[in-house]
C-alpha cells in the first residue's frame, strides 16, 4: 500500500517556543520580508504557533496551537487551482508546483487553515545569506503560492536511500524540520498506512481530534488537546 | 526591487545551488583551489556546539559543497567549500538530546551574516563614529602587542581589563591564564540577565554556586517563581525535553506546573495554574507555602536543612507567614496559598524553582533563599524529580568557576567603571555593556575615556563601536568549541567539537590570537601559555577523557578522535569533583520588602523588562530569522512593544498600536502599545532586545531598549542589577504601528458581536 | 442576369407591382422566384415579402447544440481520464463539475451553428456587384423582374409603372 | 413619431457617425489619458510584483475580483434584457436594444481582463487556456476559474454575434450614405447586404434563436462567477443562494448601467426624440422589480446566517453589521434600496428621467460596494481568528478601478462614433406599426393630462 504521511501534534506537550517556526524557515528557504511587509500581513511562516487568550486578568489563560498545512485528503485548495499547480500526491501530500503556479491565490482563499503563503515580491537574501540556502529546496519567485510540504525533500531523500539499500523505511528514520527540532517532542511524524508506526498508533488514540474537522477536509494532521491537572 | 535583485533571484530560482548568477560579476571571479574535498550534493553532518546562549547544547551541522565568494590573501575569488545548510540538535548529546530552540536554529545566520566583520579593522574616524579601515592580521597583532607590552614594562599590567560575554571551558581558562600571566585582574563576564543572585543563593543553601538542573521528567509537581524555564532561562532545551515527559511522557501521571509571575510569559502560558503575585513578593509566597507545610506537618519537619536555617524564623515555623499575612503582602488569596501548599506536599517529588524577575529585586537573594528552603523542605534537593546539580569536571576548577560565577555582571562593570580612569587598555569579546546597562550607569562615557580598546567580536555593536582595534573572531561553526555545561544534564558533560567549516572570511579564533600575542610578549607569558593553538590546549585538557586510566597515547588518540566525532564527552560515572563546599556561614536572612525607584504617586506603574524569546537580551537582534519570528505571546515581529493591561490603557486612552512614552526617573522611551490581558493593571512590561544603535542593518535603529531607562537599583549582597525594581509612568504620544502576526486575540469570534 | 425594376415609395405600391408581375390580366404571370425584391426594412405581413421563408435553421441549431455538448463533455472527461491526477479520494471525472463545461459548450455549439447557417443561407458575405439601388436606403422598395422575356418586355414595364414606380431602371450583371 | 420620414430618421441617427464634434475629441483625450494611467499602473505592478497592491494574507482578493464581478454584472444589462424583450416582442425595446447590447460586449471585455491582471504572474494567463502544451500544462476543469473561462468565452462570443447581426443593415445604410475611405470601410463591414426578403428573414430567424440561447448563457455566466466564491469553504461564501443572488444583482446593476448610458447618449447625441421618457419609465419599472428582488436576497442571506449562528460566519456577519465594514454595508443598503426604492416606486418621479437616473447612479455605486462586501469581510474573517486580517487599497488598485470605468466610456463613445447607436432599421419597422403608437396613447390616458409624456412633442401628433 502506498504511504500516507501524517502528523500528530500533542498540544499538552507544546510549549509555544517556536523552534519549529525557525527550523522550517532554515530548512525550506522561506524568505524574510522585513518589517514593513510583515506589518502589511505578508510575512511567510509555513508553520506558525497560534495563541489564543481566554478570560481576563488575573484568571487568564493562554493556549498555543502549532498550525501547518494539514495535508487534507479532500483539500479545498486542490480543485480550485486552474493549472494543477496545487495537487495531490500519491503519498497524500497537498503539493504545490511552484513553476506551474500563476498566482490566482484562489487556493489560499479556499484553505480554511490559512496556511498558504504568497510571494508578493521577489524574495531577497542579502549576500552572503544566500550561501545557507538549502539546495534541495527551490526558491520561490514573485507571484507564486508556497506552503508546507512536510519537508518532501527529506521524504524523497529517505525513500531513495531506503530503495538503494533495498529495504523499507523505518518508522521515525527521518522527520520534517519542525518535528526534528521540537524540544518537548510535541510532534510525531510518520506513515499513517503503516499500522505499526507511532503516528498511526497515536492517531487511533481517544485524544485524537482534527482541526476544523467539521468542514470535511479530512486532515492528516491530528491534534491532541491540552489536558488539565487532576489530583 | 531593483533589476539586479530581480536577476539574482531569478537565477537562484532556476539553479539548484544558489550561486550561479547569470550576468553577475561572480563569473569574472577567479577560482581558488578548494581547501577541503567534499562530494558534490552529499550532505555531511558535522558536530559542533551552540554558542547562542551558555547552555552548551550539542549541534550537528549539515555541510554541503557550494561556491562562496571569499578573499584569500588579498585576492577576491570563488572557492568551492563546505557551507552550513542547517543546524540540528545532536541526538546523543545529554543536554539537548537532538533538540534545538529557535535561537539555536538561527545560529546559522551568524556565520553568513552580511554585516559580519570579514577582516581586522582599525579605527579611522573619531571614537564611536563607526569609521574603520581594513588592516592585515600582522599589523593588527603588532598593534595589540605594541599597546600591551609597554603596560607590562611600566608595570601597569593591572591596568588591563578584559570584558567578555559569558564563555565557559577552555576559552575562558585560556583568557584567565593570559590575564594572570600578564598580571591583570581576572576577566569580567558580562550579560544583561546574569544569574549571580541564584548562584549565590544555591551556594548558600546547597553549597553549589551553580545553576540547578531540573529533573522535570520525574517530577510530579513544580512551582516556578518567575523563571522562564521553557523559554530563555538556564538550559531551556533540556528543560523543555523534560517538560514534555512530565506532561505526556509517563502513563497516567501528568505532573502539575504552577507559575508565579507578574506578566504571562510563554512559559507561564503552559502552567496548569497561573498565579500573578505582587512584584517582589514571591519570596513571601514561598515562605507562606513553607509555613502551611511546616505547621500542618505535611512534610517530615525533622531535618532542619541548611537551606531552612538561612531563613529567619524557620525554626519557629515562620509565624509571620500565615496565609492571611501572605494574602495581604502578595495579593494571593489565603485559600490558594493553603491549597497549593497541600498539593505540593502531597505530590512528591515536588520542587520549587526561582529565576528572572523575582531575583531582579532588591530582595532577590532573600526570595531565592526562601524558595530554596521550600524545595529543601519538599525534600527534592539532589533527588530524582527534584533539583540536581550537574557534576562539573575537575578540568574546570569548580571553586574558581563558582566564586567567579556568583560575581554579578553589573557589580563587576561598576568596579570597572570606578577604576576606568586608571585603565590603559580594554579587551572586549562580544560583551555589550553599553547596550545592556542602564544609561544612568554611564558605561559609555567611562569607556570612551579608556585610551585603548580592542574587540574580538565579529559584529560592530554599541560597545565595540568604541574600539580602536577590531580582531574579528571566527564564527562558532568555524572554530574549535568547548563548553562545560553548568546545568541541563544529570551527568558530567563536556561539549566539544572541531571546526565544522573552513573560515569564510579573513578572521581568526580569539584564543589563537591571545596565544600569538602571549608568544610575542614573550617571557613569563610565553611560558604560561605554551600552547600553539586552542586545539593543543583542548587536547591536553580533554585528550585523556574516556581513555584508559594509565594514559596510553594510542588509546588516548582513539579517545580523542571519538570525542571529536561525538561532539563531546559525557559520562554518568563522573562524580561531583569537588564535594559540597564547606558551608559558607551566613546569618539568617529576613524577607525584606522590595524597594522600588520612583515614588508611587509620580510613577504609578511597575516596569518589567523581560528577556525576549527570540532576541534574548538583544545579543541576537541582528538575525533576521529571529526578528521575523513572531513573539509567542504578543506575536510582534521586528519591533518592541509596551505591554499594558486593558484597564490601564483605557484610563490613559491608549489603543492598540498607539505610541506611548514610558518615563522613569532616569530617562524615557517611546514604543507602540500592546493591550494584553496577560499583565496586571499595576505593571507595564517591555521585551529586551531591540533599540540597538549599532548592530548591523537588521537591528540598528529599531524599537527601544527598556534597559536604558532603568534605575541603578541593586541587590545589595551580590551587587546584581535589580532590573525589575524601577517604577514608570506612561502617556499616549500618538498613532503608531505594530507588526503583529496574529489577527484575532481570542478563539470564539461570535462573542464580539453578541455583547 | 438582367433585371428590370421600379422603385416604390411604400409597401402597398410594392405589393401592387408584385401582384401585377405575378399575373392576372391577359399576359400569363411570372413565377415569384423570378421577381426580385429589395427593401430597407422587413415588411412582414405583405405578401411580396413572404418569399422563401422556409428554413431548418432552428433544428440545425439544436443539432449544433447537441454536438457542442457531447464535444464538451468528452473533452473534459477524456482529458481527466487519460491523465488521472490523484485527488485524495475525490472522483477523477467529476460529473457535476464537467456538467458546467458541457452546458457552456452546448450553448456555444448552438450559437455558432446558427451564425454559420444564417450567413450561408443569406449568402453573406458577398461583395460582388449584385442587384441593388442606393435609393433603397431612403425607404424606396425595389421590385423587378429577372430576365424579362423580350416578347412581353413592354407589358412588364407598363405594369411596373402602373403599380406606381416613378421611373424604371435596369440592372445587368 | 412616424411623422418623421425615413429620410429624417436616417439624418438624425446618422449624424453622430457622419460628423465629428470638438466635444468628441475632448472626451477621447480625457478618457484616453485616464485609461493610459491605468495601463501604466498595471505595468508598474507587473514590474514590481503584485505587492504594490493592498492585498495581503488573508485578504488575497479585493478590488481586483470586486471589479471583475461588478463588470460582469453590468454586462447583464444588454444582451439579457434585449433578448428577453425580443422574445416578449416588446416593441418599445427597438431604440434601446443596441445601446444595451454594446454595454454587454464592452463590460464583458473589461470584466474579463481583471482575472488576468489580478494574477501573481499575469504573463502566464494563457496557462488557463486548454491548448496542447509541450510542458503538458492543462487546465484543471474542476476549478471554477476554468469554468469562468468557458462561460465568459461563450457569453462574449454570443453577445458579439447578437450585437453584430442586426448591425449589418445599418452598416449597409451607412455604406450608401458615405464616400471615400469610409465608403470602402463600410462596404466591407456591410458584407454586401442588400435587403432581399430572404436576408431579412434569415436575420430575424437568427436573432430569435440567439435570443433563446443567450438567456440561459447569461444566467449561467453570473451563476458561475458566484461559484468562484460558493465553491470555497469560506464563511458566508459557501452558500447555495449565491447563484440566483448574483444573477439578480447583475441584472439590477446592469439595468442601472443601461439607464445611465441611455441618458448620456440622449443628451450628447441629441436623441431626445428617440429615447423617450417612456423608455426610462419602463426600464425604471424593471429596475424597481430587481431592487425588490435584490433586497429579498440580501435579507434572506443575512437571516439564514444569523439564524444558523455558526461561529465563523457570525464573525463575518457582525463585521458587516456593526464591525469595521458596517459603514460600507449600510451605505450599500442606502444606495441599493433606501434611495432607489422611493424614486422608482413613485410614478411621478419614475416618469422623470432625472429621477430614474439618480436611482441608477446610486445603484451602480451600491452594487460595487456589495461585491466588495461579499469578498473582503469573508476573507478577513476565516475560520481561525489568529489568521484574521484587514485590507486597505493602494493607489495602484484605485487607478485601475477608475481606469476600467474610463475604458467603458471610451469604448462606448468610440462605438457610437462608428455605428448608429440606435438600430435604424428596427426603428423604421416600428414607425409603421400602429401598435407602438396605441401603447403611447394608452399611457397618456392612464397618466392624465399633466403627465410629462403628454408634453413630449411628436407623441400626441401620431397617426392612429
Amino acid at each position: 500500500m502506498a504511504r500516507k504521511w501524517g502528523m500528530v501534534v500533542d498540544l499538552d506537550r507544546c510549549t509555544g517556543c517556536e523552534a519549529c517556526v525557525v527550523a522550517c524557515r532554515a530548512e525550506n528557504n522561506v524568505p524574510t520580508v522585513g518589517e514593513d511587509q510583515a506589518a502589511r500581513g505578508r510575512a511567510i511562516h509555513w508553520i506558525r504557533v497560534e495563541r489564543y487568550w481566554e478570560g481576563e486578568f488575573p484568571d487568564v489563560r493562554l493556549k498555543f496551537r502549532p498550525i501547518l498545512c494539514q495535508q487534507c485528503d479532500s483539500a479545498p485548495c486542490e480543485p480550485t487551482c486552474p493549472t494543477y499547480a496545487s495537487h495531490h500526491t500519491s503519498e497524500g501530500l497537498n503539493a504545490q508546483i511552484y513553476n506551474r503556479c500563476i498566482g490566482t491565490r484562489y487556493c489560499a482563499n479556499a484553505c480554511p487553515y490559512s496556511v498558504r503563503f504568497f510571494n508578493f515580491y521577489n524574495p531577497v537574501w542579502d549576500k552572503p545569506f544566500h550561501l545557507q540556502l538549502n539546495p534541495d529546496v527551490s526558491v520561490r519567485e514573485v507571484g507564486v503560492m508556497e506552503k508546507c510540504t512536510f519537508c518532501v525533500q527529506r521524504i524523497q531523500a529517505a525513500e531513495i536511500q531506503a530503495d538503494a539499500e533495498k529495504r523499507g523505511l523505518k518508522d521515525g528514520e527521518f522527520n520534517p524540520a519542525c518535528v526534528q527540532t521540537c524540544p518537548p517532542k510535541a510532534m510525531v511524524f510518520g506513515d499513517l498506512n503503516d499500522p505499526e508506526s507511532e503516528v498511526a498508533r497515536l492517531a487511533r488514540s481517544n485524544r485524537a481530534t482534527k482541526l476544523l474537522g467539521e468542514l470535511g477536509t479530512k486532515p492528516n494532521v491530528t491534534y491532541f488537546e491540552a489536558e488539565s491537572w487532576e489530583e | 526591487m531593483e533589476r539586479r535583485n530581480f536577476l539574482k533571484v531569478a537565477a537562484i530560482t532556476g539553479a539548484t545551488t544558489a550561486l550561479d548568477h547569470c550576468g553577475h560579476p561572480d563569473h569574472q571571479l577567479i577560482r581558488f583551489i578548494p581547501e577541503e574535498d567534499l562530494t558534490p550534493g552529499v550532505a555531511e553532518w558535522k558536530p559542533s556546539v551552540c554558542t547562542m546562549c551558555p547552555a552548551g547544547c550539542g549541534l550537528l551541522v549539515r555541510v554541503m559543497e557550494g561556491d562562496a565568494e571569499v578573499v584569500r590573501n588579498g585576492q577576491v575569488g570563488l572557492m568551492r567549500m563546505g557551507l552550513a545548510k542547517k543546524l540540528e540538535g545532536n541526538p546523543n548529546h545529554p543536554i539537548n538530546q537532538g533538540k534545538l530552540c529557535p535561537r539555536g536554529q538561527a545560529g546559522l545566520q551568524v556565520t553568513y551574516h552580511p554585516d559580519r566583520l570579514a577582516h581586522p579593522l582599525k579605527r579611522s574616524g573619531p571614537r564611536g563614529s563607526g569609521q574603520f579601515q581594513e588592516i592585515s592580521w600582522g599589523e593588527a597583532i603588532t598593534q595589540l602587542v605594541g599597546r600591551l607590552a609597554p603596560l607590562r614594562s611600566a608595570n601597569q599590567s593591572a591596568s588591563l581589563a578584559f570584558v567578555t560575554k559569558p564563555i565557559r571551558g577552555r576559552r575562558r581558562d585560556l583568557m584567565e591564564q593570559f590575564l594572570k600571566a600578564f598580571g591583570a585582574p581576572p576577566g569580567i563576564s558580562f550579560e544583561a540577565f546574569d544569574e549571580a543572585v541564584l548562584r549565590r543563593a544555591n551556594q548558600l543553601s546547597f553549597g553549589r554556586p551553580q545553576m540547578p538542573t531540573l529533573d522535570l521528567a520525574r517530577t510530579n509537581y513544580i512551582i516556578v517563581f518567575g523563571a522562564d524555564f521553557l523559554g530563555t532561562w538556564n538550559s531551556p532545551v533540556a528543560q523543555s525535553v523534560g517538560y514534555g515527559v512530565m506532561r505526556q511522557g509517563r502513563a497516567g501521571s501528568r505532573g502539575k506546573f504552577v507559575m508565579v509571575e507578574p506578566r504571562m510569559s510563554q512559559t507561564g502560558a503552559n502552567a496548569d495554574e497561573w498565579v500573578p503575585a505582587r512584584m517582589g513578593a514571591e519570596g513571601v509566597l514561598a515562605l507562606g507555602l513553607a509555613h502551611v507545610i511546616l505547621n500542618q506537618k505535611l512534610r517530615p519537619a525533622g531535618d532542619m536543612s541548611r537551606a531552612g536555617s538561612l531563613i529567619k524564623g524557620w525554626g519557629e515555623g515562620l509565624p509571620e507567614y500565615t496565609p492571611q499575612a501572605v494574602e495581604s503582602r502578595t495579593g494571593i488569596p489565603a485559600a490558594t496559598v493553603t491549597r497549593l501548599a497541600r498539593e505540593m506536599a502531597s505530590h512528591a517529588p515536588a520542587m520549587a524553582i526561582i529565576g528572572g524577575p523575582p531575583l531582579a529585586q532588591t530582595n532577590g537573594l532573600a526570595s531565592a533563599l526562601a524558595v530554596n528552603a521550600l524545595t529543601a523542605l519538599l525534600g527534592s534537593v539532589e533527588k530524582p524529580g527534584g533539583l540536581l546539580f550537574t557534576p562539573l569536571l575537575s578540568s574546570s576548577p569548580i571553586a574558581e568557576e563558582g566564586s567567579r560565577a556568583s560575581l554579578a555582571s553589573f557589580a563587576q562593570i561598576q568596579t570597572l567603571l570606578e577604576k576606568a580612569p586608571g585603565i590603559q587598555a580594554l579587551l572586549l569579546c562580544d560583551a555589550n555593556p553599553v547596550f545592556s546597562c542602564p544609561r544612568s550607569a554611564g558605561v559609555r562615557e567611562a569607556l570612551e575615556k579608556i585610551p585603548f580598546i580592542a574587540s574580538f567580536g565579529n559584529f560592530i555593536d554599541e560597545t565595540s563601536v568604541l574600539a580602536d582595534l577590531i580582531l574579528p573572531d571566527h564564527s562558532s561553526l568555524e572554530s574549535w568549541q568547548d563548553n562545560v555545561p553548568e546545568s541541563g544534564a544529570p551527568e558530567g558533560v563536556v561539549s566539544l567539537a572541531p571546526p565544522a567549516l573552513h573560515p569564510l572570511h579573513t578572521t581568526r579564533a580569539m584564543p589563537d590570537v591571545l596565544l600569538e600575542v602571549a608568544h610575542q610578549l614573550g617571557g613569563p607569558m610565553a611560558t604560561a601559555l605554551p600552547f600553539k593553538t586552542l586545539e593543543d590546549m583542548l587536547r591536553t585538557t580533554y585528550g585523556g577523557l574516556g581513555g584508559g586510566k594509565k594514559h596510553d597515547p594510542k588509546e588516548d588518540a582513539a579517545a580523542w578522535d571519538k570525542i571529536k566525532a561525538d561532539g563531546g564527552w559525557w559520562s554518568a560515572q563522573v562524580q561531583p569533583s569537588a564535594p559540597l563546599l564547606n558551608p559558607v556561614s551566613h546569618p539568617p536572612i529576613a524577607m525584606t520588602e522590595p524597594e522600588f525607584d520612583g515614588a508611587e504617586v509620580d510613577f504609578p506603574l511597575h516596569f518589567l523588562p523581560c528577556a525576549s524569546q527570540m532576541l534574548l537580551d538583544g545579543s541576537l537582534a541582528h538575525l533576521p530569522w529571529l526578528q521575523e519570528t513572531p513573539d509567542p505571546v504578543s506575536t510582534v515581529m521586528w519591533g518592541t512593544w509596551v505591554e499594558i493591561n486593558p484597564k490601564t490603557a483605557g484610563q490613559k486612552g491608549i489603543k492598540q498600536g498607539d505610541v506611548v512614552e514610558v518615563k522613569s526617573q532616569h530617562g524615557s522611551l517611546r514604543a507602540p502599545a500592546l493591550i494584553s490581558p496577560g499583565i496586571g493593571p499595576g505593571t507595564v512590561a517591555m521585551p529586551v532586545g531591540q533599540g540597538h544603535e549599532h548592530f548591523g542593518r537588521y537591528a540598528s535603529g529599531r524599537g527601544a531598549n527598556p534597559l536604558a531607562i532603568l534605575a541603578p537599583m541593586i541587590e545589595p549582597e551580590t551587587g546584581a542589577l535589580a532590573w525589575a525594581a524601577t517604577r514608570v509612568k506612561i502617556s499616549r504620544v500618538g498613532e503608531g504601528r505594530l507588526a503583529l502576526f496574529a489577527g484575532g486575540l481570542r478563539a470564539h469570534p461570535q462573542d464580539e458581536g453578541q455583547r | 442576369m438582367h433585371v428590370v425594376y421600379g422603385l416604390y415609395p411604400d409597401p402597398d405600391s410594392a405589393q401592387r407591382a408584385f401582384d401585377a408581375l405575378r399575373g392576372g390580366g391577359e399576359a400569363s404571370g411570372f413565377d415569384s422566384r423570378r421577381i426580385a425584391v429589395v427593401s430597407s426594412e422587413p415588411f412582414d405581413g405583405y405578401e411580396f415579402f413572404k418569399k422563401d421563408h422556409k428554413t431548418a435553421i432552428p433544428w440545425l441549431a439544436v443539432l449544433g447544440g447537441l454536438a457542442g455538448g457531447i464535444a464538451g463533455f468528452s473533452f473534459a472527461a477524456y482529458t481527466q481520464a487519460v491523465y488521472p491526477i490523484p485527488t485524495g479520494g475525490m472522483p477523477i471525472v467529476p460529473f457535476y463539475a464537467d456538467g458546467v463545461i458541457t452546458f457552456e459548450l452546448t450553448m456555444l455549439g448552438a450559437i455558432l451553428t446558427t451564425l454559420v447557417m444564417v450567413l450561408l443561407t443569406a449568402r453573406l458575405p458577398n461583395w460582388r456587384r449584385r442587384l441593388y439601388d442606393p435609393e433603397v436606403s431612403d425607404g424606396k422598395i425595389l421590385v423587378g423582374l429577372i430576365d424579362p422575356p423580350a416578347t412581353s418586355r413592354a407589358a412588364v414595364e407598363q405594369r411596373l409603372l402602373e403599380a406606381g414606380a416613378s421611373q424604371l431602371k435596369e440592372f445587368s450583371g | 413619431m412616424s411623422e418623421k420620414t425615413i429620410a429624417q430618421i436616417n439624418e438624425d441617427l446618422l449624424r453622430p457617425v457622419l460628423q465629428t464634434t470638438r466635444r468628441f475629441w475632448i472626451a477621447m483625450l480625457f478618457l484616453g489619458s485616464i485609461v493610459a494611467a491605468a495601463v501604466g499602473a498595471f505595468l508598474y505592478q507587473v514590474w514590481n510584483g503584485i505587492g504594490v497592491w493592498g492585498i495581503n494574507r488573508p485578504v488575497f482578493w479585493a478590488f481586483d475580483i470586486t471589479n471583475f464581478v461588478f463588470w460582469i454584472g453590468i454586462s447583464h444589462a444588454g444582451t439579457l434584457i434585449s433578448a428577453i424583450l425580443r422574445i416578449a416582442n416588446a416593441t418599445w425595446r427597438r431604440p434601446v436594444t443596441r445601446c444595451a447590447e454594446v454595454i454587454t460586449v464592452f463590460a464583458l471585455m473589461i470584466g474579463g481582463i481583471f482575472p488576468i491582471i489580478h494574477l501573481g504572474r499575469p504573463w502566464l494567463f494563457f496557462w488557463m487556456v486548454p491548448y496542447p502544451s509541450e510542458r503538458q500544462i492543462w487546465p484543471q476543469l474542476r476549478s471554477p476559474l476554468a469554468w469562468d473561462f468557458f462561460a465568459i468565452g461563450t457569453y462574449l462570443s454570443g453577445s458579439l454575434i447578437f450585437l453584430s447581426y442586426p448591425m449589418i443593415p445599418d452598416l449597409a445604410l451607412v455604406r450608401d450614405k458615405v464616400t471615400g475611405w469610409r465608403k470602402k470601410l463600410y462596404t466591407v463591414l456591410a458584407l454586401g447586404w442588400r435587403g432581399t426578403p430572404k436576408q431579412w428573414h434569415r436575420l430575424e430567424t437568427g436573432m430569435h434563436i440567439m435570443a433563446v440561447v443567450i438567456i440561459p448563457v447569461a444566467v449561467s455566466v453570473h451563476t458561475i462567477v458566484s461559484w468562484d466564491f460558493a465553491m470555497a469553504p469560506v464563511p458566508m461564501w459557501h452558500s447555495t443562494i449565491f447563484g440566483p443572488y448574483f444573477v439578480a444583482g447583475a441584472i439590477f446593476s446592469g439595468i442601472a448601467g443601461l439607464i445611465i448610458a441611455m441618458a448620456f447618449l440622449r443628451k450628447v447625441l441629441g436623441l431626445e426624440e428617440y429615447l423617450l421618457p417612456i423608455h426610462f419609465d419602463y426600464l425604471g419599472k424593471l429596475l424597481l422589480m430587481m431592487c425588490l428582488i435584490w433586497a429579498y436576497f440580501v435579507f434572506s442571506e443575512r437571516l439564514t446566517v444569523w439564524y444558523g449562528n455558526e461561529s465563523a460566519e457570525m464573525a463575518v456577519f457582525w463585521s458587516t453589521q456593526r464591525g469595521a465594514f458596517a459603514p460600507m454595508f449600510w451605505t450599500m443598503v442606502f444606495c441599493n434600496f433606501i434611495i432607489p426604492f422611493p424614486l422608482l416606486a413613485i410614478k411621478r418621479i419614475r416618469n422623470t428621467i432625472t429621477g430614474v437616473v439618480i436611482a441608477s447612479w446610486a445603484i451602480v455605486v451600491g452594487m460595487w460596494l456589495e461585491r466588495f462586501l461579499i469578498i473582503v469581510p469573508s476573507l478577513s474573517h476565516k475560520y481561525l481568528p489568529y489568521a484574521f486580517g484587514s485590507y486597505r487599497p493602494t493607489w495602484v488598485e484605485i487607478t485601475i478601478l477608475v481606469g476600467s470605468n474610463a475604458a467603458m466610456g471610451l469604448l462606448y463613445i468610440l462605438f457610437s462614433k462608428f455605428v448608429p447607436i440606435i438600430a435604424i432599421w428596427e426603428l423604421k419597422v416600428g414607425s409603421h406599426k400602429p401598435v407602438f403608437v396605441r401603447k403611447q396613447v394608452t399611457v397618456i390616458r392612464e397618466s392624465g393630462g399633466t403627465d410629462p409624456i403628454a408634453a413630449e412633442p411628436g407623441l400626441l401628433t401620431t397617426d392612429i
